[in-house]
């Protein structure tokens, strides 16, 4: 197994707790959050996969964009899950 | 294959948030869960052992050592269209939290039947 | 009860996934159109970047689609939103270093996102993530500053100006005799900067119409009344 | 400059584009803008429709040649359908034009053009991932559309119909994925040729995939749980939008997908289960409706399943009695949206109870909403009739008398619903003095709707010689290759 | 040139200029409404018995439209009933609200009614009946009170079923013959398999059966006739049920006749009539009201109509056919006469009114007409068809069916004689004291159609004559008949003259002894004054003779009536409305079931996508 493979084998895992993370917080912010780190591991896995555009696409959009409008929309209403 | 196994457990966990969470926000956490998934798929499937990426910026760059470039394309727009489906779905669930101060969904169902 | 049953569900689902999926060749070439564009990009469209060729030359279409989804997302928030804007925000100003940050930044970061849809056609990157890395900047602004404001005539301006651009760069290349966005300007050589036909005009107008929009789409939201 | 298929959708996506800057001017010139583009489709449509009905036009974007670049297919189908939307959406902007009074005008006429652009997107293009950025162009258009209201149940309604929409779009690019995965081409035609190179398990991965996503489209049962709330829920005119154009567009996307790659007899007798499904259960629960919009949208959902059913039949006279269907069904549904708005407007209520009386004090109003509820059943003065005839002939000749029992006992519960409605739009009762009118644009419109399903009711013919072409076209799978390819 | 589109447009177009007439013109509606079905009548009696052909090409489909003797037989009935119903209508409803509503559909119904008979291909026929349903519909919700409502979409909600069981069978038959044309769909019918031709002429006949309100289909009856306006009640009953005489005519002998289980047709339809019959006028006996008691009592008249058909000898046949128009006649007869009563006095309920025999002579001497030609009392119309039906049945040995309707015309004698009775005969109430004679427009109708009764009844051999062309159209039936004369089943001779000269003078005999005797022989005291011994009977209280007339044959058939048909319907109506309302509980308004059912479906399909789709995954 080459260090590429652990790499990826230990983004994957990042990226599957992380989403389990947003799927279970109570605090909606960090479970936001929550799905920007899936979208940093996911941008750094599209670079793996040698798509260097989508990578800088997923890094825009996903981590900043996405993650910004999810947190201005808790702001507009509940942080926390009932 | 483990990008494989990696994308479809995003999309089938997001798609778990998307059936059981109560919470409106945490419902769209989940689909945009499950178009990461969708999209690390995609990219996947055009992934080319040992290519590069599909520029031409050095002239030793050659075709047949690249990777597949529709996926990438394609990707690039479904990520744009999720943004868009996120940032509708936000602004549909603060007009609801707006009328029913709530997010539960349960609570939400004024119009059945 | 309704846990376990998705539970169930899904993992029923996933496993005929995972069963789909595990044929699947990974990491083979694949025959079909994905290698007829990386043999000829360069030759017919002259760009580089043949993801970017793609994007906005072979499919251009799609990207045209893709614009407009965006635009709609903007005027759905817009009409979704619509009357519950107010001018009192509970965001506190942010600190005088912040503020001095994020003002010398600005420029910077629009800047950026300016080269990178401005070289869409021979560097990764394009339209779209210039358009976002300009709107990310607008949001420092809109984080740092408790008074700042986009002007939503300059929004609208931009908006409809970029897409005009967009749809008429298509409609020139029907009434030329040809076919809608089809390429109606000179390739010139790969690498340079002005290169690859319609797709820089096309992604300049990308950016800044995706600029114009997610900034709307912030602005929407931030300024929505709690 | 020659009028190119192209031009039905960057023509209203230019419109989209421009209404804002026009907004800066004045607002008659906004509320004008989407009158002026279907107009001047329409005139296109004159122009290439019977050049469309004897060979298909492929039309070429960006100058690459398909499978390379994206190519749209304007074949009879396509322009059969895309005709009736530019009639249906040219009604529904005259409709619109006094209906939509609420702020924000503009945005709401953008949002209309920009699914108009979606919908004809769908019926144009030869690609399969371009006719999934349509489909999102449509919904979430249509997702905006339905809370343009800015109400409590239009929010809900649009956020279930955003849940289910998301599933359907997830459906459709999984399949688009593992169709390219396997093909490695997105063009119809290219992909209808490799079909075979999908291995079966794959290949029923992407059926149950695209008959799911589709299907959600196309409000086949179970999948339809957000029709009734998004019809009800939206504006009137923008009822009238789902059930004459969103719907039409979904349904055509399943069956050109389902006839192209998967035409199997097992796939076509689960269309005719799904379809009488849908049409049973849609028809009992439009029975017990009180709200006067729902129980439409509830009949609209049984008049896909009829239109599901005859598709699935498959055979000409079925598929060119279910285009018929859906033509007729798109102006007629139209026309009792349009009439059931002003009468909501005017008696201010939603539910069928309070609508007594109105029949005396808006005559014109509710003499088309009667017009409409007998079409829609399959009188025979009017237009509705004859789709149905059509479609229970083709049922008989395909020897399922079963099949046509249920139909026919679908027809009945319909029958009943409609009629309670109409009476109890005649049941005498003082109305206190009501000032409002219905604006003659609203009343025009309903006036053209109403002639054209009287005109045809009268001469089927009209439509009728154009049906074989279309349906020949949505059969044949071996033309559609040939011209998608050339 | 007169042709049935000529007709037509006459019709349909003279029901449009009805409605414009009344927009502008005051009155306008009725007189527009009465020329024009003067003329189409005018029409329908000059266009030639065969011929008027019209063929309409409509995309694939053809429409013909022809005359036949058949089809003539009936057109004249609907141009006469018609034009009368509407002359009647002129002064009972004057006055009323949205009379160019009223005329309009009315006349909608006769031109379609006459559409449906001019039609020589199944499309037009369905699309004619389509519209005779609605537009009686119409006017049956005329009044716009909830009660009609309630009776109309009953009516509705049958008319539908049967309609739609027409649609499939002439669907089935298109699927095998492909062609709409009635002649070729005949000619092709027996090359088809037996399942086609059993579910054909099963669904034709039930479809058809609706309309005639055949037992048990007959439940909407009652209720829209009783609540429609009695002038439209006249055509409603007289000639628009005989719609479905019609069809089931053309069933009966021209698909059924081809089919190897003919029998079993005839047998199944004769007993369903004669049951129709018999139960019918039980139902007409307990009924307190008059328009009621009519209804059913026309629900039992078509029952002998469909007995005769069913019967398929040329006596029968002849007898079903005479009675039609007979039945015709005397039933308009009888609800235009409760129609004049209910006009004067604002009820129609036998308990209530009463002795208004010297405030409307005519109106009573038109009901007493009626009734007697119901009774089958020679020498009126009704004597004749009776008699032939009793030949008929005797000649095809059908002895039981003999007793059925035995039973039913003795006990159809129970509710003439209440109807007769209670309205026009005892002793009348102070508040009817001025009621006036109705207008001339409405006796004139009463009058000409007494007249017809009578001359009938004595000349039977002019209603013969078209029938029997009729019946040459139906098969190859050679009927015989004289003038003046019936034939007995022994093969004697009887002259109707005689017997009309005989009954009419023992008749005015009787009635001059009867009138002399009772002079001035009676003591008028309030009905309502009747003191019970030991009881103080409440004011509210009917106690008036003319309640619970026929209690003790109500008692006698109460096991009979207690299942009733109506009842069944209606506990099957509600419980299926019960259904669909759980049925819709599947939409919970919750988008995440709804998001579940869509995972669900994708999971169903994909493990039974081997069953499904025929491809294991």
């Amino acid at each position: 197994m080459s260090w590429l493979a652990v790499l990826v084998l230990v983004l994957v895992v990042v990226q599957i707790i992380a989403a389990l993370f947003s799927v279970w917080q109570k605090d909606l912010l960090l479970a936001a959050l929550g799905t920007s780190a899936i979208s940093v591991v996911l941008s750094v896995l599209f670079y793996l996969l040698q798509a260097p555009d989508v990578a800088l696409t997923e890094a825009a959009i996903g981590v900043a964009l996405s993650t910004i409008i999810f947190v201005i929309a808790i702001k507009k209403t509940d942080r926390y899950e009932e | 294959m483990l990008y494989y196994i990696g994308a479809i457990s995003l999309i089938l966990i997001g798609m778990y948030a998307v059936l059981t969470k109560k919470n409106l926000l945490k419902i769209v956490v989940g689909l945009s869960i499950v178009d990461s998934g969708v999209n690390l798929l995609f990219i996947s499937v055009g992934y080319v052992k040992d290519a590069t990426a599909p520029i031409f910026s050095m002239p030793s760059l050659t075709a047949d050592k690249m990777v597949d470039p529709v996926p990438q394309a394609l990707v690039l727009t479904a990520i744009v269209i999720g943004l868009a489906t996120t940032a509708v779905a936000l602004g549909l669930v603060i007009r609801l939290y707006d009328h029913h101060k709530t997010l539960n969904i349960n609570k939400i169902r004024q119009l059945k039947w | 009860m309704r846990k376990a049953i998705a539970i169930l569900l899904l993992a029923i689902v996933g496993y005929y996934f995972i069963n789909v999926f595990i044929h699947m060749p990974f990491g083979e070439k694949r025959e079909g159109v994905g290698k007829y564009y990386l043999e000829n990009t360069v030759k017919e469209t002259g760009a580089a970047n043949v993801v970017t060729a793609i994007v906005v030359s072979y499919r251009g279409f799609d990207t045209l689609g893709e614009v407009t989804v965006l635009f709609l997302a903007a005027t759905g928030l817009g009409a979704i939103l619509f009357g519950k804007r107010g001018e009192k925000r509970r965001l506190q100003g942010a600190s005088v270093i912040v503020k001095t940050t994020s003002m010398m930044l600005y420029p910077m970061v629009v800047l950026l996102g300016a080269y990178v849809f401005v070289h869409g056609h021979l560097t990764p990157g394009g339209g779209f993530q210039g358009g976002a890395i300009i709107a990310t900047g607008v949001l420092l602004m809109f984080m740092s500053y408790r008074h700042f404001n986009v002007s939503h005539n300059a929004l609208t301006w931009i908006e409809s100006l970029a897409g005009l651009t967009f749809a008429t760069v298509g409609l020139i290349g029907l009434a030329l005799g040809t076919t809608f966005l089809q390429n109606f300007l000179p390739l010139g050589t790969p690498n340079d900067l002005v290169s690859a036909g319609i797709i820089p005009i096309i992604y300049i107008a990308v950016g800044f119409k995706v600029g114009a929009e997610l900034t709307g789409v912030l602005d929407n939201m931030l300024k929505t009344i709690r | 400059m020659e009028f190119s298929p192209v031009l039905y959708i960057a023509i209203p996506l230019f419109a989209a584009f421009l209404i804002p800057l026009l907004g800066k001017v004045s607002k008659t010139l906004v509320k004008l803008t989407p009158g002026i583009v279907f107009l001047y489709l329409s005139y296109g449509s004159i122009l290439l429709f019977p050049k469309a009905m004897e060979k298909p036009i492929v039309q070429v974007v960006a100058g690459f040649k398909p499978p390379f670049g994206i190519s749209l297919y304007y074949g009879a189908t396509a322009a059969f359908l895309i005709t009736m939307v530019t009639i249906v959406g040219f009604v529904i902007w005259l409709y619109s034009y006094k209906f939509i009074i609420r702020e924000p005008i503009e945005k709401y006429y953008m949002l209309f053009m920009m699914l108009i652009t979606g919908s004809t997107g769908i019926l144009l293009t030869g690609d399969m991932f371009n006719m999934f950025v349509f489909l999102e162009i449509t919904s979430i258009a249509a997702y905006s559309l339905t809370a343009f209201l800015r109400d409590k149940d239009g929010a809900e309604a649009a956020f279930k119909y955003l849940l289910i929409g998301s599933f359907s779009s997830t459906f459709y690019l999984l399949s688009v994925m593992i169709i390219y995965s396997y093909t490695g081409t997105l063009n119809f035609a290219d992909i209808a040729g490799k079909i075979d190179l999908i291995p079966p398990m794959a290949k029923g991965f992407v059926l149950v995939l695209v008959l799911v996503g589709m299907g959600i489209e196309a409000e086949m049962f179970p999948l339809n749980g957000w029709a009734p709330d998004a019809y009800s829920q939206a504006p009137s005119p923008v009822g009238a939008v789902f059930g004459g154009i969103v719907v039409k567009a979904g349904l055509y996307a399943m069956i050109r997908i389902v006839f192209l790659f998967f035409k199997t007899p097992e796939v076509m007798q689960f269309l005719i289960f799904m379809g009488i499904l849908t049409l049973l259960i849609a028809e009992m629960a439009a029975m017990r409706q009180h709200q006067i919009k729902r129980m439409l949208a509830f009949s609209s959902i049984g008049q896909m399943g009829l239109v599901i059913i005859a598709l699935g039949i498959g055979t000409m006279g079925s598929t060119s009695a279910a285009l018929f269907q859906m033509f007729n069904h798109a102006l007629i549904k139209s026309l009792l949206f349009f009439a059931a708005g002003y009468l909501v407007f005017h008696s201010g209520s939603k539910q069928i109870e309070d609508l007594e009386g109105l029949g005396y004090d808006k005559p014109v109003t509710s003499f088309f909403f009667a017009v409409g509820a007998l079409a829609i059943i399959g009188l025979p003065p009017f237009s509705g009739f004859w789709s149905k005839l059509l479609i229970l002939v083709s049922v008989a000749k395909a020897g399922d008398i079963a099949i046509l029992l249920l139909i026919l006992t679908g027809s009945v519960i319909e029958a009943i619903y409609y009629l309670r409605a109409v009476v109890k739009l005649y049941t005498r009762k003082e109305v206190p003095d009501n000032v409002r009118r219905t604006p003659i644009s609203g009343l025009v419109a309903m006036g053209i709707l109403a002639a054209i399903i009287l005109y045809v009711g009268l001469y089927p013919g009209v439509i009728e010689k154009w049906l074989a072409p279309a349906a020949n076209n949505l059969l044949n799978a071996a033309d559609y290759i040939k011209a998608g390819l050339f | 040139m007169i042709s049935v589109p000529v007709i037509l447009s006459v019709m349909f177009l003279g029901g449009v200029l009805a409605w414009l007439a009344n927009r502008f013109v005051p009155k306008g509606a009725s007189w527009t409404a009465a020329i024009i079905a003067a003329f189409a009548g005018y029409l329908v009696f000059a266009l030639p018995s065969c011929g008027g052909e019209y063929t309409l090409a409509l995309g694939s489909i053809t429409l013909v439209w022809k005359s036949t003797n058949y089809s003539a037989l009936f057109a004249m009935l609907v141009a006469v009933l018609g034009f009368l119903g509407i002359l009647y209508s002129m002064d009972f409803m004057a006055g009323k609200k949205n009379l160019g509503y009223y005329y309009m559909n009315f006349l909608f119904a006769l031109g379609a009614m006459l559409g449906i008979v001019y039609s020589q291909d199944l499309v037009s026929l369905f699309f004619f009946w389509e519209v005779m349903t609605w537009s009686s519909f119409m006017l049956v919700i005329y009044s716009g009170e909830e009660k009609s409502h309630k009776a109309g979409i009953k009516y509705f909600a049958y008319s539908a079923i049967g309609a739609y069981l027409i649609l499939s069978a002439i669907v089935i038959l298109y699927a095998q013959s492909n062609s709409f044309l009635l002649s070729e769909n005949v000619k092709m019918f027996s090359g088809m398999s037996l399942g086609t031709q059993i579910m054909v002429i099963s669904f034709l006949a039930l479809g058809f059966g609706v309309k005639s309100a055949m037992m048990p289909l007959h439940v909407w009856a009652p209720e829209a006739y009783k609540e429609s306006p009695s002038g439209f009640t006249a055509v409603f009953s007289g000639a628009l049920s005989k719609m479905g005489i019609f069809g089931l005519g053309l069933v009966v002998f021209k698909f059924a006749a081809n089919t190897e289980f003919f029998v079993y047709v005839r047998e199944t339809l004769a007993w369903l009539g004669g049951l129709t019959a018999m139960l019918a006028t039980f139902y007409a006996v307990i009924q307190s009201d008059a328009k009621k008691l009519l209804a059913y009592s026309s629900i039992g008249q078509l029952g002998y109509i469909i007995v005769g058909l069913a019967l398929g000898t040329p006596l029968g046949i002849m007898a079903a056919l005479f009675l039609t128009i007979m039945h015709g006649a005397f039933k308009a007869m009888l609800f235009m006469s409760a129609g004049a009563v209910y006009m004067r006095t604002g009820t129609t309920s036998l308990d209530d009114v009463s002795g208004l025999i010297t405030k409307m002579p005519l109106t009573f001497l038109t009901a007493l007409f009626g009734i007697i030609s119901v009774a089958g009392i020679p020498p009126l119309g009704g004597f004749i068809s009776k008699w032939m039906l009793y030949q008929a049945l005797l000649e095809t040995n059908h002895y039981f069916l003999i007793i059925v309707i035995f039973i039913a015309s003795t006990a159809a004698f129970l509710y003439l004689y209440r109807f007769i009775f209670s309205l026009f005969l005892g002793q009348r109430e102070k508040e009817f004291e001025h009621v006036k004679e109705v207008p001339w427009s409405m006796l004139v109708p009463m009058m000409l159609l007494t007249l017809f009764v009578l001359v009938a009844g004595v000349f039977p051999g002019l209603v013969l004559d078209p029938i029997g062309k009729a019946m040459g159209y139906l098969g190859n039936f050679k009927a015989s008949w004289e003038p003046q004369v019936v034939f007995s089943a022994w093969g004697e001779k009887i002259n109707m003259q005689v017997i009309a000269g005989t009954i009419g003078t023992i008749f005015i005999l009787g009635a001059l002894f009867i009138g002399f005797k009772n002079r001035k022989a009676t003591r008028v005291v309030s009905t309502k004054d009747i003191h019970t011994a030991g009881e103080i009977p409440t004011e509210n209280e009917n106690l008036t003779y003319a309640v619970n007339f026929n209690q003790p044959f109500e008692r006698a058939i109460a096991p009979i009536l207690k299942w009733s048909v109506d009842k069944l319907f209606n506990l099957l109506g509600e419980n299926l409305e019960s259904t669909f309302e759980y049925l819709r509980y599947v939409y919970t308004g919750n988008g995440q079931t709804y998001a579940m059912y869509v995972i669900l479906m994708v999971v169903i399909l994909i493990l039974f996508s081997g069953s499904i789709f025929g491809i294991h995954l």
